[in-house]
């Protein structure tokens, strides 16, 4: 037990020593010309200084802070949980931008790393560990909601003149930042004789050809971030399958119980974040004296600890149990949530917060109080993760 | 007061119209626009329907209706988030049949006559709707009266022809209030405000000694103050009602044609259930808008009662309703082109506009705990 | 108009003597030995001076109060609706107990007036109005929920030793009075070949037989109320059938209407006596000055204000529409807010009031808090009403 | 500190006891009977398995376990709602294990030798669990104390070997606290309550210059004291969080098997959707349980804000389970035979029991608004 506590002491030591080393990394580069996307990006907020975050992403990449959580022989740092969480914290109260390479970072990488072949390793990852290469998810689709078992998009196998390759048809919604991706990970029926979560499969396709389109779709909130992609007779070599042929569901379901866990946490700092900008105005409105007022952002506060608790039993008792249905417990632990701050963020700011720019630009609890409503339809809606709860967790008939 | 036949043929003869003139794609031109609504509808319901001198008195000119005829009307816009100053126009009108003095008169021949558009300014910075805040003063000498201070959120402001504003009255015992018309030739600087919710366009205005007409008695400037906010309270209600229904309409056609896994969307119980739980909110905003609107046209002293409780309740059912709008049509409920979210943003401004729901309960708490 | 103001205000005058008339004789005849009833009986506490209530019904009976708004030629005062009303808030007023005779003056009663035959009008009605004989209600089933598509009871018409006769098996439940009433109104499918709301008939079945046998359940208030019913070869003469043979539905969904028109606005006022109970009791333990139990308590009122708006519309527009779908409507409202009431009552009375007798003897707010449970599950559930609702009146698939 | 497997198999020791000897039947036999709890079971739990000496430090003779493990025991007795004084005399120990006295340390080992049953006294009439308002007086003289006051809601106060007492202590700076021992041979007058929650009898206690031992340094009982306040928070929040586990369980297992229309019950959407809700819920609950246990065990300061936190959330989480429980079984889960309404009953006693959720929220605004 001495010998615990030693060994607790020395990595509260190495904790503190990457804290101090991402803290300084990040006041020595998110300065100069990347002052400007301090506080920028972000759900609601994608579209903003594209390209100085672009440029952002690729300076983490030089720091090696992408991938921090990697296998070292992987290019990665091989940071345990506690460091991961440190540099989310760190990120944060720094202010760095939303992060483009989201998605390829927290689902691709983590994919390819259980699922992938040597050869797709070696092609993919040094790409997104540099902050070069954008990948979107190609997941949801307009008929299916967000439950794979309804994926209509289909692929087949043929010869090609480079060798096999698969085409792919179909169309995929919630698409984010689509219009700037490189490649898509796609979900596509490979075999149509197939009901539901079989006979899916797992396809790397590469956004710049002419099969490929994509739509930007204008939101409740004006702007646009997410797009439709639609797929006509796109291609993609066969060694862009991740995973054996039927097998895309099993594989996507890791890579969602990625999606879900150790970037859970890093959302939660973002969460506690815009919370304490809510807590900022109501005192700025006077809305905090009122009693009510006050209930619901101790409310609000409570909630998120209850949901951090939640992560990190998660991620604790990830291995053993069924993370992926545990994820859909966390969805709707933090859709519902954020959805309720972004009422929150509203009812605070009073009348006032109702007026817009001139030519309807929204204030961040605007843009909040709208957006977090795709929250509880994209990537699985609130009513397919009851399903899956109710059916795959608790068992109960179809 | 009309009979139920009259009003059903006053329902459907603006129903047709709006059907034809106030489509989606015209609100959306019009919410978009410099004003905010559709100049050649206004012209119509005033001009060929006569809709604005609805509550005239017949003293005066007009149809001499009352408040549950006017509610016809309110519902069909309200369902079709139609933009425009129509619900100012008639509670304002009211409010002015109310006031029983010769310069309220005088303007009220002017709207049976000439459609004017009017506007309600009583909210002021700092202080919003509560009314025993307001600050903007009115100085009189020689007969003719001024008006300095400043107000906000007042819908349709920029453009109306008619500001009726709420201010300290010098002929009123301390801190009495009065209220005042200001036309659109007088130096009253206003700015058009955007706000979330696009159909309703809003205004702030600043009065520097700017020339108005008292249209209150002395004593009795308060009382008219009140009937006028409580007034727009009901229409809030009423319209906000129609429009929760009109969401749950469009909810369950949707639900009924969008097939999913090879069955219509409405056939999960989920999902019906949870329309189910709308409508019966539904049923009761509705009741409760017309039972506010009914005292309203009684003119009974409940109305101090009713009208903040129609407006809360009917307010958050609307914001309910279409809150699960989005929700039930998925994807497409997120998009700008579906109107799901246009109910969703007049809900969420109707919560706080007058008073929000915690100020309006706080507010009847002196009801309930007499 | 100005003949319709005169005419109001004539029906106005006439209300006032109304309301002089039963405020006198509540006066006159609550008293001396009926002292003890006063504020007894009602949902909860039912079991509460029982033989003294039946008396109270027969005094009603003796002073024309019972069936006021039947028409004078079956009996009745026929009273209007504002009156029926004002009765109602009198007896509220003065403690009048929980009305033994509820089922059979709302239900029964109004049922016979309009499907009944003149012989069953003739041979039922008097004992009604006389406060004697005693009806319960036989509908909801174990198996069915209180859905009456469900109803497996089955009845089949004989020719027995005094003609034609009708043969009743199954069991009921959630029935009210059973072990004290006369009759019992039973819905039973005739025809068994036919599904869910077709083959269905009403019977009139008298308690007294060995084919009939009452089981009081023990409820989670530790008290009994409401009774299991089982008929094993009752009998009943084919006379005592209401409406057609296989018209059991409309007759009994008319009865459904009856049950939440008036008796709705009734069971309102004694909502209106419990809240302002709560509301004393929040006075007493200072809960009141907590913002939070205020702005439940205003809440409360509201919800109440909204319920009778509700119930007035429906009245009004009674005849032009769908009152048995109305009724859902109804029946979702005040039984999620009585219960919420229930939740209330308990939180404003603080820890002292989860206190109870030695022997387990429930407050007011701790009767009101258990006993409301059951008001979202009897006389068709939650889940049934919002089947119906949304099938029924918003069309949605089955 | 103990594995994860010595949990796990204390967690099964404990669990197939309480199988055996703890059913529906025994708990309603216990929670009827005089004491309100089943006194041969708890011979069987202190003196054969020694549960009341999990914490006992190793120093006074006990199994030196800490906080968590003893959750696993509250967990599983918090599942099957069974009465008695355990969770007291767990979080009793806890408290006098942190008191660092010899008259503690004496107490300790007593608990370790003679299982002795304690309860914790805190609440008054008219201040509940406010600490701060603690009326009860301790006098010493010539070395020795005496209590007089009144306590009020004592969780098996009237059968307990030994009284935890917080009091008002003569040798502490003005107003501070101090926690004192009253053995059951002292001359207290001890009330028995039944509850709603008939599975936790209450009493009332009054003190008039009753003999008691002083457990606390001066200057450090008001520390002692809140220890003893939010360990009994973790303890309430570990119970409840369990038993909505179950309650939940009870409900899925009945909707599996019970048929309507010939189908399960719990193949209708609406229904699953609801359970759903409540698994999202429970796994809050439970997770918000586990990490206070934590903070418990590792005694850290967090304490103050994890304790009531998780009280607050697990209570109302077992509180709206329960509730589901009764409506999801239907007719059924309205009889007294049914176990569904003694989940119900402990989730409201829960709720007020050592600070309702409004006090306790009141409580986390200063680590809110920090």
């Amino acid at each position: 037990m001495a010998q615990q506590q030693s060994s607790a002491a020395q990595s509260a030591d190495a904790d503190e020593r990457f804290r101090e080393e991402i803290r300084t990394w990040l006041a020595e580069n998110l300065t100069g010309e990347f002052t400007a996307v301090v506080g920028t990006g972000g759900a609601g907020h994608e579209h903003e200084q594209l390209e100085l975050r672009r440029a952002w992403e690729r300076r983490l990449g030089e720091g090696r802070w992408i991938g921090i959580g990697w296998p070292v022989e992987a290019g990665g740092r091989g940071a345990s949980l506690a460091q991961q969480v440190i540099f989310h914290e760190e990120y944060a109260r720094a202010g760095g931008p939303g992060r483009l390479m989201h998605m390829s970072e927290q689902l691709l990488g983590p994919t390819l790393l259980a699922f992938g072949t040597a050869d797709q390793q070696q092609r993919f990852l040094p790409g997104i560990l540099r902050g070069e290469t954008l990948w979107c998810q190609g997941y949801s689709e307009p008929g299916a909601g967000s439950d794979l078992a309804g994926v209509q998009t289909r692929a087949h196998r043929r010869e090609g003149p480079d060798g096999a390759e698969y085409v792919v048809d179909g169309q995929k919604v919630w698409t984010s930042l689509a219009h700037l991706a490189d490649w898509c990970f796609v979900i596509a029926r490979t075999d149509p004789t197939q009901q539901r979560h079989r006979g899916l499969s797992y396809l790397l396709v590469p956004m710049d050809q002419s099969g490929v389109a994509v739509r930007p779709i204008v939101q409740l909130t004006g702007t646009s971030e997410f797009n439709e992609v639609f797929f006509d007779g796109a291609v993609t070599s066969a060694d862009n399958l991740v995973g054996a042929e039927g097998e895309g569901w099993r594989v996507a379901m890791g890579t969602l119980a990625f999606e879900r866990g150790v970037a859970t946490l890093g959302q939660q700092i973002g969460f506690e974040r815009e919370l304490a900008a809510v807590i900022a105005t109501a005192r700025s409105t006077g809305a905090i004296d009122d009693p009510l007022v006050r209930d619901r952002l101790v409310r609000a506060w409570m909630g998120l600890t209850v949901m951090r608790n939640t992560a990190v039993r998660m991620l604790r008792s990830a291995g053993d149990g069924t993370p992926g249905l545990e994820a859909s417990v966390s969805k709707l632990q933090w859709a519902n949530w954020h959805r309720d701050l972004g009422e929150l963020a509203i009812d605070v700011a009073g009348p006032d917060g109702l007026l817009t720019g001139d030519h309807y630009e929204l204030s961040d609890a605007q843009s909040l109080l709208l957006f977090t409503r795709s929250d509880t339809i994209y990537g699985g809606s609130n009513e397919v993760q009851r399903n899956i709860i109710a059916e795959r967790m608790l068992g109960l008939p179809r | 007061m009309t009979s139920t036949d009259e009003r059903r043929e006053m329902r459907s003869t603006v129903a047709e119209l709006l059907d034809r003139e106030a489509g989606s794609a015209r609100i959306r031109t019009a919410m978009a626009g410099r004003s905010g609504f559709d100049a050649a509808l206004w012209q119509r319901i005033t001009g060929e329907l006569g809709l604005g001198a609805l509550l005239v008195p017949e003293r005066a000119g007009g149809l001499g209706l009352d408040f549950a005829d006017a509610a016809v009307v309110l519902t069909e816009f309200g369902r079709r988030l139609v933009p425009g100053p129509l619900p100012e126009t008639l509670v304002g009108t009211a409010a002015l049949a109310g006031c029983g003095t010769a310069t309220a008169d005088e303007l009220l021949l002017r709207i049976a006559n000439g459609g004017l558009a009017l506007a309600s300014a009583v909210a002021e910075p700092g202080s919003d709707w509560d009314i025993d805040r307001i600050g903007c003063r009115a100085v009189e000498s020689g007969g003719r009266a001024t008006l300095s201070g400043s107000k906000r959120f007042v819908a349709f402001g920029a453009t109306a022809d008619v500001l009726l504003v709420a201010a300290r009255d010098p002929a009123e015992e301390s801190s009495g209030l009065g209220l005042f018309a200001v036309t659109s030739s007088a130096a009253a600087e206003r700015r058009s405000r955007m706000t979330l919710d696009a159909t309703r366009r809003l205004a702030d205005i600043d009065f520097d000694a700017t020339e108005a007409v008292r249209l209150t008695e002395p004593g009795d400037g308060t009382r008219v103050v009140r009937l006028l906010v409580d007034l727009t309270l009901v229409a809030l209600a009423v319209e906000s009602a129609a429009a929760a229904a009109a969401a749950l309409d469009l909810t369950v056609e949707y639900l009924k044609v969008r097939q999913q896994f090879g069955r219509p969307l409405g056939s999960f119980q989920a999902l019906k259930h949870r329309c189910a739980d709308l409508a019966v909110l539904v049923h009761g905003a509705t009741a409760t808008a017309d039972h506010a609107t009914e005292v309203a046209a009684t003119g009974s002293a409940e109305l101090a009662v009713a009208a903040p409780l129609a407006k809360a309740v009917c307010a958050d059912v609307l914001r309910d309703v279409a809150a699960e709008t989005i929700q039930l049509h998925g994807g497409i409920g997120f998009t700008f082109e579906h109107d799901a979210h246009l109910y969703f943003k007049r809900g969420k401004a109707n919560q706080q506009f007058f008073g929000s729901g915690e100020q309006l309960r706080r507010h009847l708490e002196r009801a309930v705990f007499q």
